[in-house]
């Protein structure tokens, strides 16, 4: 029985994908970017020596406060929506969309666990390149990947600019022209940044990039691209507009390009922000931390203990999450630790020390694969 | 740009959509007609290159007039700043003050001296004991009693003052440190601020507000324990500033938004009258505590801290180790604070004790007439200066021989910083505008009174 | 921190006899190093202060000061100007003699008081006695100027939070209720009446 | 501070001087409102009053002249202080209606001689920009004066909301 | 039937509405301090789910009007009022944004309800956070009663008109 069905699914992969979107969009994204409000929030609180929230009940059930997120969902779905006069309608609608959607397509990319042998779950794989039909646990698997990745993302640029545009108010404005002038700059140095990786693991496909890493965590991107990964980080979590990037945010200064925005549509920028977060931990772990690569675990097993491959799946889908939560984290801790650039600091921070030192890694890591490849 | 000379110099090239200088000027186009108008005077402030800078670019950019305030999440008042903007850089700018006047002024003429010293809590409201013992040695002047005033209640004065002086700079510090996106560290110092808080509502019996000086003393002694508490606080919030300070002034991004920001020479410094850390940031070491030593700021070891440069970051340093001489100003106190009354016992200025009030009918009418009449000051004119939070804070007391003031000026420093903001953040970015802002440290209540 | 005493040029005396000391100047440093100049180093560290106080609290609450507050409560010094109380004299009546010494210092003019005879000519005792609690600046004024120890703000409770403005005064019937008796003839117990009149009644907040 | 800069200027400037005191330490002179900028200049450049601490006034509402414009000075090189006081009638047009600007000689005087003339509507000639400053443009009248009533409002805006 | 349904989404709205006030801190003043006092490590605010202080007034729900509100000033207020979305939330914070205090001059504003309609008033000069706690939980369990907003506007002024008789003073509730 549920081989058939797996076996349905290998054979009709838009189904599949369907499928996959599915459960990884509403099954993962968005509980976790939801719970990622609740983390913040306690997070925050915890490094600032205090509690959080921690009062909203349903009856007895307290949750250590993490109804206090769906309190906020509900109270901005029934919040008024207000239109102020002389916006730009059209745009004004337009943009919270332009400002989620592609966040949440990109995720298509991003491998969550390794090819599913149909057939063969619950019995020991040793190669998996023999099974006779795979699902791969990737929504769309396309060998410009990354590049798929990267058209995307700077199509987010679109949502906060047009919020700013639209909202007919100054300060917003700034925002929007601080937001897409920095998420252009930094586009430049993520793309550079990764191209080492690009030329180590020798693909521009996620998923191969994963299986390149494999299970030496000697071999992760971390050890082999260790500038870069910084260099990544740093310009992704620019990217996605967070302290210490928050310029066009900036709360004391701007309050940023959503000023205008009320009940859900702000909402939905307030959730892609964290979308945002999620994704950029989604790529870092693919390239930098080994995908959903267990250190040592092979598709049979930990070396000579053998595993059936549905445990195998399970545990590297698991450690995947858990990489990504871990990231998740570290961004939060990064920006309750951190003030904020200034605009001209954050410039000069890209363009003269991210992106010649991104241009450095990428001459040091093509004069290595050159001499080891010995110059073919 | 002033719109006509966009039209004579004749810009053709004009992008897609973008409106015509024509257009502009008669603001024809939708959306556009309520665009503010550029300052007639702009021109005439951007000099010679810049000018030809701006005729040059092709595609004219066109000044823009925002309102930052009255109710903007950075200002610490509040404050309306009507900038001129080009891009993000500040081309011109009116500071506007006054949103919190309260009239303190007006109020102490109508008010006993007594009575003044709840409205004085409210002028920086951020260290309100220090407000209380610079009016309260004003009116001492006024009368002739300071050099008889109760070593216990002075050295109660120094060290109530000094706490309060490390909790507004604790407030200023980290409200920058929030400003800039420090939140964590922020919330360190009001917990320290909060300890300090604790201690000054069990010898005044308010957290903020405490109305504890007297004229002639202070209301009511140190509690028991009081002394081994501070010490056990100060030592306690030592190690939590050490941490912000790590966070801080030791952070590069941190740094880089201070260093050289809204620098300043101590010249014109001194013309715009500054006074306080401000002042001291420039490397004039003018503090009154060492300048004109009242209470007992004589006895005590403590170095006046000066900037360099006279930057934000200055400023910030400046606070942050006055922090420290504070925390050793009290030590010395601590150690040194003589047994003995704490209000003068004089019954023209101060009240009777409450034993003799119930109990003896002389008292009792000593304390109906300083009720209800209020403390006689003799007629004349007094400016008394201490240093407050953020400097020179001066109270000019007008008497005319009744009860209540007849004049009552205060010289608040923040007043006097305020007006500077416009020449500091000239051609500064709109970001550079919250923390020159915040260290220029204008506190409403002492602003605008 | 680098630190140089600056040749003092304030030397001068001062007319009010105290001389004006030397000023001990100590130029606030500009730490700078390489360390600091790359960013990540001390990123790092701050990045370590902060998680040590995330794991601290989160294992274990050791920094946390949070005082969960309608459950867990503070108590108030001693000395807590809170909300207002009319003491009472050994026969259960309000000490007030109605002598307006308090409305008079008051420099919010919160207070009210009607007085009325008592039938004794030598005193009178007030009819109303209200407080306004949302006028009233709580600087303790009153408490120092009352000549008979009959207005406290000892009582250790705040003033509550209203949604009505006249729900914020307080009646004659409302501080009598926390007042106590004052056992000297004239005087009272002093700051220990806590101690000897345990049965305060304590304000009760919404839950 | 020192009696003596009080002698120098009394000295120096016989006629402008009307009087002067040095009550509680306060060395003051009160002097003629023509003669004050050429006082001030002088005290500025040539006695080393550097810095000038606070300029406010005074509305001796009944007397003639009603008002007094009070400025406090401090050397930084001495520490000494000095009071001026230049006495203004309140009639405009009148003997020394209006008092010259020190904003030239100390740009902190600026917004203490705007705030002065918001709160006693006296009128220093020569200021950039005498407008108000704690007070709204559209009020009506200079509150510190003492016939104006401390409790008279001038609301900007309707209130109706008194009922919820 | 259909009314017990709207019953429960009003219970289910009015619960969602209580647990997340993100404020607006309308800072002018003194209180500001006790504001941040209350933010900070010790009361934590954040525990009621009101820790968000959002400076745009359209994604606000709860004006906290701290401190006093001068004739300069009310303008400004009633703009950031009237920007906010509904449902919203008045508290006033402390005795000058309640009735002006001990400022009965010429240029303060006695109380701005005289500018905007307040919910919750939070007596104190500054308030301690206790109070401003207490007043948070009273706001919430205002909200946690009403039915809509309007209603409970009406029932208040019902509530007021009853009340008026039963011998306590009470204000007098027309300007």
């Amino acid at each position: 029985m549920t081989d058939s069905i797996l076996m349905f699914l290998a054979e009709h992969t838009a189904v599949a994908a369907l499928l996959k979107l599915v459960l990884l969009v509403l099954g993962f994204v968005m509980p976790l970017a939801s719970l990622s409000t609740w983390a913040e929030r306690r997070q925050s609180a915890m490094m600032q020596d205090r509690l959080g929230p921690n009062r909203a009940n349903i009856g007895p059930v307290k949750l250590w406060g993490i109804l206090h997120f769906v309190a906020d969902a509900i109270k901005m779905m029934f919040k008024e929506d207000v239109v102020p006069a002389k916006v730009d309608r059209f745009l004004f609608a337009l943009a919270p969309v332009m400002a989620i959607a592609p966040v949440l397509i990109t995720f298509a990319v991003v491998p969550f666990g390794p090819d599913l042998c149909v057939g063969q779950v619950l019995s020991v794989v040793t190669d998996p390149t023999t099974c006779k039909a795979t699902i791969p646990l990737q929504v769309a698997r396309m060998d410009v990947g990354m590049l798929f990745y990267f058209a995307l993302a700077s199509l987010a640029v679109y949502g906060t600019t047009l919020a700013g545009w639209a909202s007919y108010n100054k300060w917003s404005l700034l925002g929007g022209l601080r937001a897409s002038s920095q998420m252009m700059s930094y586009e430049v140095c993520m793309g550079l940044s990764l191209m080492g990786a690009f030329l180590v693991y020798g693909s521009l496909e996620p998923n191969a990039i994963v299986t390149a890493q494999g299970s030496n965590i000697l071999n992760w991107g971390i050890f082999t691209q260790p500038l870069a990964f910084v260099l990544f980080f740093t310009a992704a979590i620019a990217e996605t507009k967070r302290a210490p990037f928050d310029l066009p945010e900036g709360e004391p200064e701007l309050i940023g390009y959503f000023v205008e925005y009320s009940g859900m549509r702000f909402g939905i920028f307030f959730l892609a922000e964290f979308i945002e977060t999620i994704f950029l931990a989604a790529i870092v772990t693919t390239v930098f931390l080994g995908g959903w690569q267990v250190p040592g675990l092979d598709s049979s097993g930990f070396g000579s203990f053998h595993l059936p491959h549905l445990a195998v799946v399970l545990l590297q889908v698991v450690v995947w999450s858990l990489k990504i939560l871990l990231l998740c984290w570290l961004q939060l801790l990064i920006r309750w630790t951190l003030p904020r650039f200034r605009p001209d600091q954050l410039m000069r921070l890209g363009w003269k020390q991210l992106l010649p030192l991104s241009l450095l890694n990428i001459i040091i890591t093509a004069a290595v694969v050159l001499w080891r490849s010995g110059g073919k | 740009m002033s719109t006509t000379t966009q039209s004579k110099t004749g810009m053709k090239k004009l992008a897609f959509g973008m409106p015509t200088p024509d257009e502009i000027a008669s603001g024809g186009v939708h959306g556009l007609s309520t665009r503010p108008k550029v300052p007639p005077d702009l021109m005439s402030k951007l000099n010679a290159a810049e000018l030809e800078e701006v005729e040059d670019i092709e595609l004219p950019t066109e000044p823009m007039t925002i309102n930052m305030g009255p109710s903007h999440p950075a200002t610490h008042g509040t404050v309306r700043i009507v900038l001129t903007i080009d891009g993000e850089t500040v081309r011109d700018s009116d500071v506007q003050v006054g949103y919190l006047h309260r009239c303190f002024e007006k109020e102490a003429e109508h008010a006993t001296y007594t009575q003044v010293f709840p409205y004085t809590d409210r002028l920086n409201y951020v260290s309100p004991l220090l407000n209380n013992v610079g009016f309260a040695l004003a009116v001492e002047k006024l009368i002739g009693i300071v050099d008889r005033l109760p070593e216990r209640a002075q050295y109660i004065r120094v060290i109530v003052g000094e706490i309060s002086r490390i909790t507004d700079h604790l407030t200023c510090l980290g409200a920058s440190a929030m400003e800039v996106g420090g939140f964590t560290p922020f919330l360190w110092m009001i917990k320290v601020r909060e300890w300090l808080w604790e201690l000054l509502e069990e010898l005044t019996g308010a957290r903020l507000t405490h109305s504890y000086v007297r004229i002639g003393g202070v209301s009511q002694d140190l509690p028991e324990h009081f002394i081994d508490k501070l010490r056990a606080t100060l030592h306690k919030s030592t190690s939590v500033l050490t941490e912000c300070e790590s966070l801080l002034v030791k952070n590069r991004i941190f740094r880089d938004r201070m260093d050289g920001v809204a620098a300043i020479s101590a010249e014109d410094a001194i013309g715009l009258g500054w006074t306080g850390p401000c002042l001291r940031s420039t490397g004039v070491p003018y503090d009154v505590r060492k300048d004109h030593p009242y209470l007992v700021y004589d006895r005590f070891e403590f170095d006046v801290p000066v900037g360099s440069v006279g930057d934000n970051y200055d400023r910030f340093a400046v606070r942050l180790e006055e922090i420290r001489q504070s925390m050793r100003i009290l030590d010395q106190a601590m150690t040194q604070i003589p047994a003995g009354p704490v209000l003068l016992d004089d019954p023209r200025v101060a009240m009777p004790a409450k034993n003799a009030v119930y109990n003896t009918i002389e008292s009792m009418i000593g304390h109906f007439k300083l009720i209800i009449d209020g403390i006689k000051v003799p007629a004349g004119e007094v400016y008394s200066y201490t240093e407050g939070g953020n400097g020179e804070l001066g109270f000019y007391i007008v008497s005319d021989g009744t009860g209540r003031p007849y004049r009552c000026h205060v010289r608040s420093p923040s007043f006097i910083a305020t007006q500077s903001m416009s020449k500091l953040i000239l051609g500064a970015g709109i970001a550079d505008i919250i923390p020159t802002f915040g260290m220029i440290n204008m506190i409403g209540g002492e602003c605008d009174r | 921190m680098s630190t140089h005493h600056a040749p003092s040029s304030h030397e001068a005396s001062s007319s009010t006899g105290k001389a004006r000391g030397k000023v001990g100047v100590r130029v606030v440093g500009r730490p700078d190093s390489l360390e600091q100049r790359v960013y990540l180093p001390e990123v790092i560290r701050g990045l370590g202060v902060t998680a040590k106080h995330f794991f601290a609290n989160l294992f274990s609450r050791k920094y946390t000061v949070t005082v969960q507050y309608p459950e867990e409560k503070v108590k108030y010094p001693d000395r807590n100007r809170g909300l207002h109380r009319l003491m009472l004299r050994d026969d259960g009546q309000v000490r007030c003699v109605a002598c307006m010494l308090c409305p008079t210092v008051c420099p919010a003019h919160c207070i009210t008081i009607v007085p009325e005879e008592t039938g004794n000519k030598n005193e009178k005792r007030p009819r109303i006695f209200e407080i306004d609690e949302l006028r009233c600046v709580v600087c303790g004024l009153c408490v120092e100027a009352c000549p008979c120890d009959a207005i406290r703000m000892d009582s250790g409770v705040h003033a509550p939070a209203v949604d009505f403005r006249g729900d914020a005064i307080q009646t004659k019937i409302d501080m009598l209720k926390r007042g106590t008796s004052s056992v000297a003839t004239q005087g009272g117990v002093g700051h220990e009446w806590r101690q000897k009149q345990p049965s305060v009644k304590q304000y009760d907040p919404p839950k | 501070m020192s009696k003596a800069d009080l002698d120098k200027l009394v000295a120096q400037f016989p006629q402008a001087i009307v009087s002067s005191h040095s009550n509680h330490g306060d060395d003051t002179a009160v002097v003629t409102a023509t003669a004050l900028k050429d006082v001030m200049r002088y005290l500025r450049d040539s006695a080393g009053f550097d810095f000038l601490v606070s300029v406010t006034a005074v509305d001796y509402f009944g007397r003639e002249p009603r008002f007094e414009v009070v400025y406090h000075l401090r050397s930084m090189a001495t520490g000494n202080r000095l009071r001026i006081k230049a006495p203004v009638h309140e009639e405009e047009g009148g003997p020394s209606a209006e008092v010259a600007t020190v904003c030239d000689l100390w740009p902190t005087a600026n917004w203490q001689e705007r705030e002065v003339y918001d709160m006693f509507g006296i009128k220093f000639t020569d200021h950039p920009d005498l407008r108000r400053i704690l007070m709204y443009e559209e009020f009506v009248g200079h509150p510190l004066r003492k016939d104006y009533p401390k409790e008279q409002r001038q609301p900007l805006i309707r209130r109706d909301y008194s009922l919820s | 039937m259909a009314e017990s349904y709207t019953t429960r989404l009003d219970d289910a709205l009015n619960w969602a509405r209580k647990y997340s006030l993100f404020t607006y801190p309308f800072v002018t003043a003194c209180c500001g301090m006790e504001y941040m006092a209350t933010a900070g490590s010790k009361y934590d605010i954040a525990r009621f789910g009101a820790e968000f202080p959002r400076f745009s007034p359209r994604q606000a729900d709860l004006l906290f009007v701290v401190g006093t509100i001068t004739e300069r000033q009310a303008p400004v207020l009633h703009r950031i009022w009237m920007q906010m979305a509904e449902p919203k939330y008045v508290i006033a914070f402390g005795v000058c944004a309640s009735t002006g205090g001990f400022y009965q001059n010429y240029n303060t504003v006695p109380g701005c309800d005289q500018v905007v309609p307040v919910d919750v008033y939070i007596p104190g000069c500054p308030p301690r956070p206790e109070q401003v706690l207490d007043g948070l939980i009273l706001l919430q369990k205002k909200i946690a009663e009403a039915t809509t907003w309007v209603q409970r506007r009406d029932r208040k002024e019902v509530e007021l008109a009853a009340q008026s008789t039963d011998g306590r003073k009470r204000l007098p509730v027309v300007a």
